[in-house]
């Protein structure tokens, strides 16, 4: 099993590794329902965050409205599935399909701004998207109060339904991004998106096809963000307007920053952090966002780079082994 | 003393750039300090006007203990520091540099002193309204030395001025130098075209890695063997154009 | 005819308020080139203030010295309390952080949002807070057809004056040219002898002070506030300075005042629900035509 | 292509706002020659770079590449033709290593898509090993091998330079534009940049070079164009530019340096 031997972020640190796996496989059979849905939360929240770390953690690309996306997923999965009858899982690739044909259509053409106003352009797309669905255009998507009686998700004839199996089916598509990102992290791509987060005029110059590559960030990012849309969508039987604000994208934002720019396992444990830290904190219900906030700072201050950082040289002498 | 540089050093994290460097300048002398690019010449200039911290040792200003000061308030003492690469103020006016040179000072003297600058360099006066960054690299030199000159200086430090500039204009910029110097204002300069900066200092130490490796009189230094060949590089230069020369006849 | 004198009038004051936040952000940005997301609750706090002191001084100052003499004790307050707070914001999260990086420094901005609008729900609970009428000018002219409202013109002379201060001061004295100086080279300006951290109090105490003016404005205007404003205003407020140019002083007055009409003719003509997505797609279309704002700056990267 | 010229630009004029940078400016370079570009700082030498290589498009002039017109080329697209270049400061992908540098120059060279790297498909790791082996090739030859796994700007300056000749070196160009690849190099470190660029025309490589220190330029060059203010003001052997009077008053100055050169 070669790809096996390849798999060298276990091969880091194995232990650890092999404990994190563990627990995340265990969970459901020990920890209670309640937490066990906080254990879904976790991995959709990395689904967004490895989405979006495509786009702002490998390409440096500033975007604050990443719930747009995740919003199109969702609203696509609710209204195939309520209007027309199309199964749950059958919309999963559908609404990735239509989150990054929206991307693809909306970056096009402010792909090229710079850091900033990419930024402002893109929390402008996140309003627009939720106020469009507030706005109910053609009575398609519900208003304010959205949709309602999406049907449950089924996979070969056994129904997706309880807590623990909405866990497994979040955490099996976290595993399989984050193992195809690390994939794409090693090749040519990757590198050219490195490349232009560091230099993006040296990057052309050395024959990065800019463009392209931001345009292929932008959309496999939306298309992550889709596809947890539709296992939202999925898990709540109803999406509305109001899941998809402003401050979701930031946290999705802090998430990526948190666990560490370009960091597969750093965005994963980045989104344990921002699910957990309120569920801890319930106790001082009305103060816990107030001391997220002052959280968020204090990270930043003592980890500037992230809880846990890309470590760019070690990963080339894995590689070397494997010759 | 006019300055005293004592047993310096400065650390960037856990690189040592300066290494327990010590010199002085005396009276309106020019003292030269050369190096290779990462010697650590920028940095000597930065820890005297406070623009980097000193990690141990001491930097005294008549009298005046500069390690412990911010860079404002080095600068308000008449220390000027014109940094390497120019850097003028692009978006703002040639006149708003020149005053910002005067910043702090009374009006009436910034007036005079912008004065004497347009008589020193009479294109800047033609182009006072003009952006700054519209300006050719000479007269952005230019420009960077006349922002020097508006708080009456009591001590110059000059980085690099030479670097990036044609041969002709590296000439008239040590011209204006000598002259400045002739007025009375000491002057550490840090370069390294040591040709030239030792054609015109009296005192020049040399920085090697983070540490002077020689001191004396720039004549004695420019004649020095090793210096010859380290930095003026002359005697390659001659051997590869005569062989070339040769080669072509 | 009458409508759209009506609507750019209620636009101008709109704007107004935008462009009051927006030189709060573009002051900030252009010397930090950071994006001061907790600006938008520094406003919201603002309006906060405001409103406490008028409950509280309106026995002793308004009873004395009436409505006119309640509205400057207000706004100077509300002003103060804000300009404190943005220091010592800047100085906990801010100066620790940004010469680590611009990144980690954009998260503790978000940080600081989510903290102050946490924490004025905190204090002033999370509904919706009146402001009375007994500290809202609320006489008016009847000139032909239509009104003009005391607040307004209130509104728009305080704007208009302090803008211009704020220009001038920026533009045209040394301690402005000392700000852009130290906004283009931050190390060279230190050895003109100009204090950085003089030039960041001053960025963000006027910032704040002015964002604390338009809340107090924006909460005498539509009468209520609530700690959700902050990244409302906030958002449009930013908008607004991209549209005029980050970072540039008169471009953010420029785009708060167009980004105001912008908005009051889009509700005026096309729909009240769909003003904001016009306002937003209007940004972006710019955005493509114009990637560096109205009045841009100046300079272009060099290569 | 005509007595072996690869590369000229033909009568390329560029402005800013009004300012030209580069007016008509005619320069024909031959194959596996070094051409200096020379002239002083504001010339615009940087600028004909920029048009060259893409980064600017010419108001006016053409470009062209083994008689192929470059206008209009995006830089990736230019690169992979076969022209190279580096930067007056190093431009390095600064937290990534240097072996993953030097990869950037065989990134325009690949060919695998998305999917196959996402699958790690044959031919797409067939791929990665060859942009690997050139890439390491190249920084044994400079050697920097023992840095290859060091983050770019952890290493010294002069190693970043030749790391930038190695990343450019790396895309297999025919041209390799060098923009003042000496400058701030200390003396030991000039004679191995001079000695390996010296070096280049014999292994099949065409050599354009802006270059301010005249010991480099006179060293290495075969021929020099003079520019100033956006035009050419002469052309010739190192020989002949040396005592030409315009480029002496224009450039070179009568100072010092002179007297220690002709003496």
């Amino acid at each position: 099993m070669r790809w096996l031997k390849r798999w060298d972020w276990l091969s880091g640190r194995p232990l650890l590794f092999g404990a994190i796996l563990g627990f995340l496989l265990s969970f459901p059979f020990w920890g209670s329902r309640y937490w066990v849905d906080v254990g879904f939360y976790v991995g959709l929240y990395a689904l967004l965050g490895l989405g979006l770390n495509v786009i702002l953690g490998e390409v440096g690309l500033f975007n604050l409205g990443h719930a747009a996306f995740w919003a199109i997923g969702a609203y696509t999965t609710a209204i195939l599935n309520v209007r027309f009858g199309v199964p749950t899982l059958a919309l999963l690739p559908i609404s990735a399909l239509v989150a990054a044909g929206c991307a693809w259509l909306v970056s096009s053409p402010i792909i090229h701004l710079r850091g900033d106003y990419l930024c402002i352009v893109t929390i402008a797309l996140g309003e627009i998207v939720r106020l469009v669905l507030i706005n109910n255009p053609g009575g398609f998507t519900g208003g304010p109060n959205g949709i309602v009686g999406i049907a449950r998700p089924s996979l070969l004839g056994h129904p997706i339904r309880t807590s623990t199996d909405f866990y497994f089916l979040v955490w099996a598509v976290v595993a399989l991004c984050a193992l195809a990102l690390r994939q794409v992290q090693r090749s040519r791509i990757g590198r050219a998106w490195n490349y232009i987060r560091e230099d993006e005029i040296a990057a052309e110059a050395m024959g990065v096809d800019v463009r392209a590559l931001k345009l292929l960030a932008f959309v496999l990012g939306a298309a992550l963000a889709g596809i947890a849309g539709n296992i939202f969508a999925a898990k709540m039987r109803m999406v509305s307007p109001d899941s998809f604000t402003f401050m979701e994208s930031c946290l999705i934002f802090c998430i990526v920053l948190l666990g560490g720019m370009g960091s597969i396992p750093g965005t994963i444990l980045g989104a344990a952090l921002v699910v957990l830290f309120p569920e801890v904190f319930r106790p001082v219900a009305q103060y816990r966002l107030l001391f997220f906030g002052l959280a968020l700072a204090a990270t930043m201050y003592f980890r500037p780079g992230g809880l846990w950082p890309r470590r760019r040289a070690l990963a080339a002498f894995a590689k070397e082994g494997e010759r | 003393m006019l300055l005293q540089v004592d047993n310096v050093s400065v650390a960037y994290g856990a690189v040592e750039a300066l290494k327990r460097v010590s010199l002085a300048v005396s009276g309106a002398e020019i003292v030269a300090v050369l190096g290779a690019n990462g010697a650590g010449k920028t940095t000597l200039l930065k820890a005297i006007s406070g623009l980097v911290p000193v990690k141990s040792g001491a930097i005294r200003y008549n009298g005046r203990e500069l390690h412990k000061l911010p860079a404002h308030l080095i600068a308000r003492l008449g220390v000027v520091h014109i940094p390497e690469g120019r850097r003028v103020f692009a978006t703002l006016t040639v006149e708003e540099n020149l005053n910002l040179g005067g910043y702090g000072c009374p009006k009436e003297e910034v007036q005079r002193a912008k004065d004497r600058v347009f008589q020193l360099f009479p294109v800047l006066r033609e182009r006072r309204r003009q952006l700054a960054g519209t300006l050719s690299g000479g007269e952005q030199q230019m420009l960077a030395i006349g922002r020097g000159l508006m708080r009456s200086p009591k001590l110059m430090l000059l980085d690099e001025p030479s670097l990036g500039l044609a041969p002709l204009l590296v000439d008239q910029v040590f011209a204006t130098i000598e002259q400045i110097n002739k007025e009375g204002v000491p002057i550490l300069i840090v370069e390294q075209n040591a040709r030239k900066a030792l054609s015109i200092a009296n005192q020049a130490h040399i920085l090697e890695v983070g540490r002077i490796v020689l001191s004396g009189p720039a004549r004695e230094l420019a004649a020095d063997a090793r210096v010859r060949e380290a930095y003026l590089g002359g005697a390659a230069y001659e051997r590869r154009l005569r062989a070339k020369e040769s080669r072509e006849a | 005819m009458l409508t759209f004198v009506q609507q750019l009038l209620n636009g101008l004051t709109i704007g107004s308020f935008y462009a009051f936040v927006a030189l709060g952000y573009s002051l900030v940005y252009a010397i930090l080139k950071l994006i001061n997301f907790a600006h938008g609750d520094l406003f919201g706090l603002g309006a906060y203030l405001g409103y406490t002191v008028f409950v509280y001084a309106a026995g002793v100052i308004g009873s004395r010295f009436g409505l006119w003499g309640l509205l400057p004790a207000g706004f100077v307050a509300a002003a103060l309390g804000t300009a404190g707070a943005g220091l010592l914001i800047e100085r906990v999260a801010y100066r620790p952080i940004y010469p680590i990086g611009r990144l980690p420094a954009v998260v503790s901005a978000l940080g600081m949002a989510i903290f102050l609008s946490n924490f004025i729900m905190a204090v002033w609970g999370p509904r919706y807070l009146a402001y009375q009428e007994a500290f809202i000018p609320t006489g008016f002219w009847q000139i032909g057809g239509f009104r003009i409202r005391v607040l307004q013109v209130l509104i728009l002379v305080s704007s208009l004056v302090l803008l211009f201060v704020l220009y001038y001061v920026v533009e045209k004295t040394t301690f402005g040219a000392a700000v852009r100086a130290v906004a283009l080279d931050r190390e060279t300006a230190a050895l003109m002898g100009i204090d950085f951290l003089k030039v960041i109090r001053f960025a963000f105490s006027v910032g704040p002070a002015l964002g604390a003016i338009a809340g107090v404005f924006v909460g005498m205007y539509y009468r209520q506030i609530n700690f959700t404003m902050g990244w409302v205003y906030g958002l449009k407020a930013f908008t607004a300075t991209i549209l005029g140019g980050i970072g540039n002083i008169p471009g953010a007055m420029v785009g708060g005042i167009l980004l105001g009409i912008l908005e009051a003719l889009a509700a005026g003509y096309i729909s009240a629900a769909w003003k904001d997505v016009f306002v937003f797609a209007a940004l972006m279309l710019m955005l493509v035509f114009r990637p560096t704002g109205l009045l841009g700056e100046k300079v272009a990267e060099k290569v | 292509m005509r007595d072996g010229i690869i590369l000229e630009t033909q009568g390329i004029t560029k402005r800013f706002r009004g300012l030209v940078a580069v007016d008509r400016f005619d320069i024909a370079i031959r194959e596996r020659t070094i051409h200096s570009l020379i002239g002083p700082n504001g010339a615009g030498k940087t600028t004909v770079f920029n048009v060259i290589t893409g980064i600017y498009q010419p108001e006016e002039g053409k470009v062209l590449f083994q008689g192929r017109v470059l206008n209009g080329l995006k830089p990736h697209e230019i690169l992979a033709l076969g022209i190279a270049r580096t930067f007056q400061n190093p431009r390095l992908f600064r937290n990534m290593t240097c072996l993953e540098n030097a990869m950037a120059g065989g990134h325009a060279h690949g060919r695998a898509g998305f999917w196959s790297s996402v699958l790690g498909l044959p031919h797409q790791r067939r791929e990665e090993r060859a942009i690997r082996e050139g890439a390491e090739e190249w920084l044994r030859r400079l050697n920097l091998w023992h840095f290859r796994h060091e983050l770019a700007r952890n290493i010294p300056y002069g190693c970043q330079k030749l790391l930038e000749l190695a990343r450019a070196l790396a895309a297999q160009p025919k041209v390799l534009l060098l923009d003042e690849p000496t400058c701030g190099l200390n003396e030991s470190e000039k004679e191995t940049m001079m000695a390996f660029i010296g070096d280049l025309p014999k292994q099949g490589f065409t050599v354009l070079l802006v270059e301010h220190n005249m010991n480099v330029v006179m060293g290495l060059s075969d021929l020099i164009t003079v520019m100033n203010y956006g035009k050419k003001i002469a052309e010739g052997t190192p020989a002949e530019i040396y005592n030409d009077p315009v480029v002496i008053e224009a450039y070179l100055g009568r100072g010092e340096e002179r007297a220690v050169a002709g003496g």
